[in-house]
């Protein structure tokens, strides 16, 4: 059965029947999206069952149909452990988000800060779904040629639905986004093209765009550097790692909750997820070599971005920082090249897109209510709406990585694997731990904590809608702080396979006490 | 000290098969569930909330018991038993197994937390009966015990930071309780920070004990530490006294506990002076086979809580808040343990045996401080008290016996184990034995001094009440914790010391002491001690108990306020940590919207004005259009005729 | 003497250019167009005898019909404009600009 | 030796109507000129062994092509002319030098092509006996597809002038009883004076005298009367001059018909004039017009 190509048609499908429905059925609309967007989850888990975490063959479920054979292009899919969490993270988040966004695009109730119109129902949510297909496709692409179109195709979507339905500063925040992405896009349109001149092809075999032909076909040095430089800089503008960072506060900032939590939860990860799986496999020489500059990067982007969180004062842009400092923890540990690290990276991409997930939609739940962004126009919401807070405070704790909850796994993960090879990275890196206390936790103060300010009285608490928008997510945060055992058993073969490729192996302990363990356990 | 390491019986650990023990999970199950229903239920639950969260700490409590007894039951080298619960997180190197480890020391831990836990429970049922939300606040006490006991059960570093921060949440919940407080609210937040800040630490000597043995295992570790470098185990162990540090608020992080108690007094009773606050003491007895390959780090403990006591104690002499005197008075009772855990294996024993005495009269005399502000009003002020000792004979003699067990009074509970630490940090060799114990002597006179101080202006001289203030004496539900605390402050003492009991019984775990000689009641420190204790109280009694205590706080001298303002200890951090911090982040802030964005800014700027200024060629005069292309096809002839001929 | 037809062909492009660059009745520019394109008719036609095929001939008929069919519609694009600007200067059609 | 005549004699003339076109300021002069230069062409074309194409020549362009020129000009307004203010600063210069420079340069390039032996088209057309059956071959047989496809472009054209050239009606066509109501509310419900009434002779640009002697504006048709101002003839009779100076002073967005004035005056004003007469609904409007 051909599971990805399904995978991605149903999506489309269902954005081109939303699309078509007749005017004013915004109803059906949204039930439509909510039930495609379910089947696709079905359909996801139903496939993730016959994954084989212990399989032999570098991509599962691999479909490869020629595209444009002159140019070696192929219409390839297939998944790995990586990819699969990734596809598994933006399914669940889909059905979560088109719930979240139920009363998105209705003109803004009596009251707001800030008026905003009716806006195109339909429209919103056929964008959803088209993202869905294309996020779908980017993750499951085995085609340099078909990832990087996805890759670019995904900006449209997510433009509209900043340009057209985001806050008030939208178009400037949807213009940003967009030149910032296809700066980057650009440079890795280009670095594609010289891929696929500059490889060495064996004897009798063809020049091709498939990535696992791909592998170990550049090989002169220089090369390999410009080409790394060309698809990272896409890359680090994507993910975004700091210096490329200012579009996400604004883009994020302004873009309905729902797209927020697409753009950073799913579309960043495209980001670190080419990192991982182009940047290293490709140009494995060339990543050692910019390893020292990558892992400074990630660094100064953990510890900037925490410092400048705390010094923001709205809501979403105070979000937007976080990830960027979390998006330096997913560098790094991919960037360490240890089994340890690159795991935690992986599971860092999936943790961080429940706990940003989450906190942006409460966000947004809580500027749905009241209609400002700003931390100022808060306060004391822990007294009337105590379910709101508190589900604010779990998905805060597991930005701040409590233990417990999943982000800490990954974090711990990514610490961990980077310790051992880059000990003064890692102990720096250590430091944003602390400052994501206080980003967090000042804002939770400021916004839940004190008398109750006069803005939000009368607020009211979570409603069942939202409450089925929270919960899963909730849920997933806390089972997988405890048990993230599935999502690990499926991505450490991956990553192995990974780091095997690259050609690096996990340094010994210096004292190795825990081969001994096994041997006195049994 | 690595000889004596060799010989530390960090015996094979046993794997538990059925029993008790194999079901010792459950101590951190119970009330991790019951935490979950009260949360998850809501306002269902309200009715019964209490009493599910009482009944699961106290089920907790029971298993617990029975599983000290069926470890007792079991040989000395037997006792140290292993639960596999499940794999927590298999990564490439990293394969973390989670289980448990019931020992002697682990067990002992357990015991105090579900049994102290339990009575401030049932405490707390009377305590906050009137409080609209207290089926939360048995919701996060439930959450509290769980997390501590994982903390202390847990068989691998990984566990126990997990505990670890766990008490630190359910700490930041407990403290933040009255959250529309907003002092509440910030005390809250700088404790969670101030506790991450040696967090870091903890994580950091994690990631080293992985990097170096490649496991984080109690297990395996201890077994190979004598294998690793001076330099490494050094390095981990001052890391972990950071994380000690931080949840023990010892110097130089000691500057939350004082603000946390914001939080209802139980919460004080419970987790700011018997149990998670002691989680630094747990954490270095536990890592015992790494401090003792490296003096440095020892040393640095003991010096730590040296410090510790002395700062804690002074700080406690200047405190009107009944709260806050305790609460240095923690800090200082913690510094004790922290020195003799630096000790060596002289200490580690006698630390835990203080630690748990402590954790016994420690909440008593909270709970007691919270009688006394259900009492009245809940006012803080010491000033304001007076008296009270005939319109709450209980809550008098429930703190009475506590106080005389802190001064140490012979026969009471802080008598033996306190004796036992000045005695041990005398036993050190040369200078720093005399620098070490001078400063433990000197610790337990000035506690003497403290503990009076409060005594006399809580529960003696005149009355300097509120007008509206009708002090009585609190329900049973209340005063019956109060009464049970009190025994084990009394017996607690002599029970665990006497014949060396409690120090055999954690000899699986910490070794043997070299050259413990039992407890000598006539020993030459011992009776100093005695003379300086009777001399603090002396003291008191001359300042607060003859003399009547003004309401109003005297302006006191240079030291009174250096000690009222916990010896600058906010002020240090504001103007060292806060303000740099302020300004680095408004900085940070400024740079990146004027600086990062604005360079991006400004070539949008650049290139949006110069096509500006090229769009005013575009006059929309199609013959100027026709006049450039015209002028580009005579150039392209030109062109042409220069290359080609045409 | 073929080269004669071609000069010839050149000057009256250029005059034809020029007309177009400094006339502003929009007929007039026209016409000139017209011009231009008659001078490159020349041109190939001339071409077609030097080189002795008739594809030059063939062109220049096409381009004569092209002309035609680009006539019809830029003069009804003329009348259109002159009915709302009541203007056949191309000078007054400048509205699309910066 | 006759094509050499023919060709410089033709060139000449060419060359001059060419310019003629370019610096005549009357638009019609222009077609003049331009069907000069088309008819020199066609006879140079018949002279280059392309009889086919100087037929066509004559008949799609002289023909067809010019008559839509002069259609157009005629819808449009026939007496417009350029004025010779030039509004693009440096336009004209510019022109003048960079079409000069294209000149020369084509010509220096053009110039230099050699033609290798006497240039013939026999040998092209001989087997198909002919020019014209030579080109049909080439017509219907190598390029049939081009052709097809040039018709298809023809027609669309064709199309295409008639929607552009066709006009909506936006409000419903004017009864007879609106235009009489409009009539009637207007200033002018009686019929204007005819031209030439109680004048010396009754031609159309004849204004018509008053009781009083003087001159009726309204009499002649402001076409007309201004054809004669602008035109450059003196006026034949003191009658008209002063009918065309009354009705230009009479335009109130207009200068005074002084020699600057003259220059300074858009088409485009004196054309909208001219369209608002073509105009149904004007009809009622333009004694209000004349009155002011």
């Amino acid at each position: 059965m051909p599971w990805l190509p399904i995978l991605i048609a149903v999506p489309a499908v269902g954005a081109l029947g939303v699309s078509l429905l007749p005017k004013g059925s915004d109803k059906l609309a949204k039930q439509l999206t909510l039930a495609v967007s379910l089947v696709v989850l079905a359909l996801t888990i139903a496939m993730a069952t016959q994954f084989s975490a212990g399989s032999k063959e570098r991509f599962q479920f691999a479909q490869t149909y020629d595209w444009i054979p002159a140019f070696g292009v192929h219409f390839g899919v297939g998944v790995d452990g990586i990819a699969l969490v990734l596809i598994a993270l933006s399914v669940i988040l889909v059905p979560i988000v088109v719930l979240a966004s139920w009363h998105d695009t209705d003109a803004s109730p009596d009251g707001h800060a800030e008026a905003r119109p009716k806006r195109s129902t339909k429209t919103y949510f056929a964008l959803i779904l088209a993202l869905e297909a294309m996020m779908i496709g980017v993750f499951a692409a085995t085609d340099v040629f078909l990832f990087y179109v996805f890759f670019e195709a995904m900006l449209i979507p997510m433009y509209f639905m900043i340009g057209s339905y985001g806050g008030p500063q939208r178009s400037y925040a949807a213009v940003k986004f967009l030149l910032y992405s296809l700066f980057g896009g650009l440079l890795m349109l280009v670095a594609v093209i010289a891929t696929y001149v500059f490889q060495a092809v064996p004897q009798g075999g063809e020049k091709s765009f498939l990535f696992t032909e791909l592998i170990g076909r550049i090989q002169d040095p220089a090369t390999q550097k410009w080409l790394f430089l060309g698809f990272f800089i896409a890359f680090a503008v994507k993910a975004p790692l700091v210096p490329f960072h200012t579009w996400l506060p604004d883009a994020a900032a302004q873009a309905p909750a729902g797209a927020a939590v697409l753009l950073v939860g799913v579309l960043d990860k495209v980001g670190t997820y080419g990192m991982l799986r182009f940047c290293l496999e490709l140009f494995p020489d060339a990543a050692k070599f910019f390893t020292p500059l990558v892992l400074v990067l990630s660094v100064v982007g953990i510890v900037y971005g925490a410092i400048v969180a705390i010094g923001q004062t709205d809501m979403k842009r105070l979000i937007a920082y976080t990830s960027i400092s979390h998006f330096g923890f997913i560098a790094l540990g991919v960037f360490a090249m240890t089994s340890d690290g690159g795991a935690g990276a992986t599971l860092y991409m999936v943790n961080h897109g429940f706990s940003t997930g989450a906190l942006f939609l409460i966000v947004g739940m809580l500027i749905w209510r009241r209609g400002s962004q700003f931390i100022s126009d808060y306060g004391g919401v822990q007294k009337i709406a105590p379910l709101l807070a508190g589900a604010f405070l779990i998905a805060g704790l597991s930005g701040l990585a409590l233990p417990g909850l999943s982000s800490f796994v990954s974090e711990f993960l990514v610490l961990i694997g980077s310790y051992t090879v880059y000990p003064v990275y890692a102990i720096i890196a250590t430091l944003g731990v602390i400052l994501a206390a206080i980003y967090i936790l000042w804002m939770y103060q400021r916004t839940m904590n004190g008398p109750t300010a006069e803005s939000v009285k009368g607020m009211a608490d979570l409603n069942i809608r939202e409450k089925w928008v929270v919960a899963p997510l909730l849920v997933l945060i806390i089972g997988l702080g405890f048990y993230p055992k599935p999502l690990l058993d499926v991505i450490n073969p991956a990553v192995k396979q990974t780091l095997s490729t690259v050609g690096v192996s996990d340094p010994a302990p210096k004292v190795p006490a825990a081969a001994e363990q096994k041997g006195a356990g049994q | 000290m690595t000889s004596l390491l060799a010989a530390a019986p960090a015996a094979e650990i046993a794997q538990a098969s059925g029993g008790v023990l194999g079901l010792s999970w459950l101590m951190i199950a119970l009330p991790l569930a019951g935490a979950a229903i009260l949360l998850v239920g809501g306002r269902r639950t309200n009715s019964f909330g209490h009493l599910l969260g009482t009944a699961m700490s106290l089920a907790s409590f029971v298993v617990a018991v029975l599983a000290f007894f069926e470890l007792l039951g079991r040989t000395a080298e037997q006792r140290r038993v292993g639960v596999e619960l499940f794999d927590f997180i298999p990564a490439g190197q990293l394969d973390v197994k989670m289980g448990l480890l019931i020992d002697p020391l682990s067990i002992s831990f357990a015991l105090l937390i579900t049994g102290v836990g339990s009575l401030i429970h049932i405490y707390s049922i009377g305590y906050m009966s009137h409080d609209p939300d207290r089926r939360r606040f048995f919701s996060y006490l439930n959450l509290f015990v769980a997390a501590m006991l994982l903390l202390v059960l847990a068989d691998n570093y990984v566990g126990l930071y997990i505990g670890w921060e766990g008490v630190g949440l359910a700490s930041y919940l407990l403290i933040g309780f009255w959250q529309f407080k907003p002092s509440a609210a910030v005390a809250a937040k700088k404790a969670f920070i101030v506790n991450r800040v040696g967090d870091f630490g903890l994580a950091i000597g994690i990631f080293t004990l992985f990097a170096t043995f490649g496991t984080v295992a109690y297990g395996p570790i201890f077994e190979h530490a004598d294998k690793a470098s001076t330099g490494i185990l050094t390095a981990v162990g001052l890391l972990l006294l950071l994380g000690a540090c931080g949840k023990s608020a010892q110097l130089p992080l000691q500057s939350w506990l004082l603000d946390a108690m914001e939080g209802p007094t139980p919460v004080s009773a419970l987790i700011h002076a018997a149990t998670m606050v002691t989680a630094g003491v747990y954490l270095i007895t536990r890592s015992n086979p790494i401090f003792d390959g490296a003096p440095t780090a020892q040393l640095a403990v003991a010096i730590v809580g040296a410090a510790t006591l002395l700062a804690g104690a002074i700080i406690g002499c200047a405190k009107d808040d009944i709260k806050k005197a305790l609460a240095g008075s923690t800090m200082s009772q913690i510094g004790y343990m922290m020195l003799a855990a630096g000790l060596g294996p002289a200490g580690y024993a006698i630390a835990i045996a203080h630690l748990i005495t402590h954790g016994f009269f420690k909440a008593g005399m909270f709970l007691g401080a919270g009688s006394v502000m259900h009492a009245m009003n809940d006012d803080v002020n010491m000033r304001k008290y007076g008296g009270l000792r005939k319109v709450m004979p209980i809550t008098f003699i429930t703190f009475g016996l506590g106080y005389l067990a802190i001064i140490g009074f012979p026969g009471f509970a802080g008598y033996f184990t306190k004796d036992l630490i000045i005695e041990a940090a005398f036993g050190q060799e040369g200078v720093r034995g005399y620098l070490l114990g001078g400063a433990a002597l000197l610790g337990a006179a000035i506690t003497a001094f403290y503990m009076s101080r409060l005594m006399f202006m809580t529960f003696f001289g005149e009355k300097r009440w509120d007008k509206d203030a009708h002090p009585h004496e609190s329900p049973p539900v209340m005063t019956w914790p109060l009464i049970l605390l009190a025994i084990g402050s009394v017996g607690g003492g002599a029970f665990l010391v006497l014949g060396d009991r409690f120090i055999h019984f954690l000899e699986p775990v910490v070794g043997k002491p070299e050259n413990h000689h039992g407890f000598n009641p006539v020993a030459p420190v011992g009776l100093i001690t005695l003379v300086l204790v009777a001399a603090g109280v002396a003291l008191a009694w001359v300042m607060y108990g003859r003399r009547p205590v003004p309401v109003e706080a005297p302006r006191g001298s240079f030291l009174t306020v250096f000690a009222r303002r916990d010896l600058y200890g906010d002020a240090i951090n504001e103007s060292l940590l806060m303000r740099p911090g302020q300004w680095l982040t408004r900085f940070a802030v400024f740079f990146d919207n004027r600086g990062v964005d604005g360079l991006v800014n400004g070539l949008a700027a650049g290139v949006g004005g110069t096509s500006g200024r090229l769009r005013r060629l575009q006059t929309g005069f199609a013959r100027s259009y026709a006049l450039s292309m015209f002028f580009g096809a005579a150039i392209v002839a030109g062109a042409l005729l220069l290359v080609g001929n045409l | 003497m073929t080269t004669h037809y071609l000069v010839l062909s050149a000057l009256l492009f250029s005059i034809g250019a020029i007309g177009v660059l400094i006339r502003r009745n929009a007929i007039v520019v026209f016409m000139c167009v017209e011009l231009m394109l008659n001078a490159a008719n020349l041109a190939l036609v001339a071409f077609a005898r030097m080189h002795g095929n008739l594809d030059g001939q063939i062109i220049a008929f096409f381009v004569m019909v092209v002309a035609a069919a680009e006539v019809v519609v830029g003069l009804a694009i003329i009348v259109t404009i002159f009915r709302t600007r009541r203007s056949a200067s191309v000078d007054d059609v400048n509205l699309l600009k910066y | 030796m006759g094509e050499q005549i023919t060709f410089w004699v033709l060139a000449v003339v060419s060359v001059a109507a060419a310019l003629g076109l370019v610096f005549n300021r009357k638009a019609v002069y222009s077609a003049i000129m331009l069907a000069v230069v088309m008819l020199s062409l066609a006879a140079l074309y018949a002279v280059q062994d392309a009889p086919f194409l100087a037929v066509v020549q004559i008949i799609v362009y002289t023909g067809a092509v010019l008559m839509l020129f002069l259609f157009v000009l005629m819808l449009v307004g026939v007496d417009s002319s350029d004025s010779l203010v030039e509004t693009i600063r440096g336009q004209r210069f510019l022109a003048a030098v960079v079409g000069l420079g294209f000149a020369v340069l084509l010509i220096l390039g053009i110039g230099n092509v050699l033609v290798v032996g006497e240039p013939s088209l026999t040998a092209a057309t001989q087997e198909a006996g002919g020019n014209v059956p030579a080109l049909a071959r080439l017509i219907f047989q190598r390029h049939v597809f081009a052709f097809e496809v040039t018709s298809a472009l023809l027609i669309t054209a064709a199309l295409g002038a008639m929607v552009l050239a066709h006009r909506e009606r936006t409000t419903p066509r004017p009864t007879q009883k609106d235009l009489a109501r409009a009539r009637f509310l207007g200033p002018q419900p009686t019929p204007l004076p005819g031209p030439g009434t109680y004048a010396r002779h009754n031609a159309v640009d004849m204004p018509a005298l008053l009781p009083d002697g003087s001159v009726s504006l309204l009499s002649v048709n402001p076409t007309l009367a201004r054809h004669e101002v602008e035109g450059d003839t003196p006026a034949t009779t003191p009658e008209a001059r002063e009918a065309a100076v009354l009705l230009v002073a009479a335009e109130d967005r207009e200068e005074p018909a002084a020699e600057a004035g003259e220059e300074t005056r858009t088409a485009g004003e004196a054309e909208a004039r001219a369209e608002a007469d073509a105009e149904a609904p004007a009809a009622a409007a333009r004694p209000e017009e004349e009155t002011k």
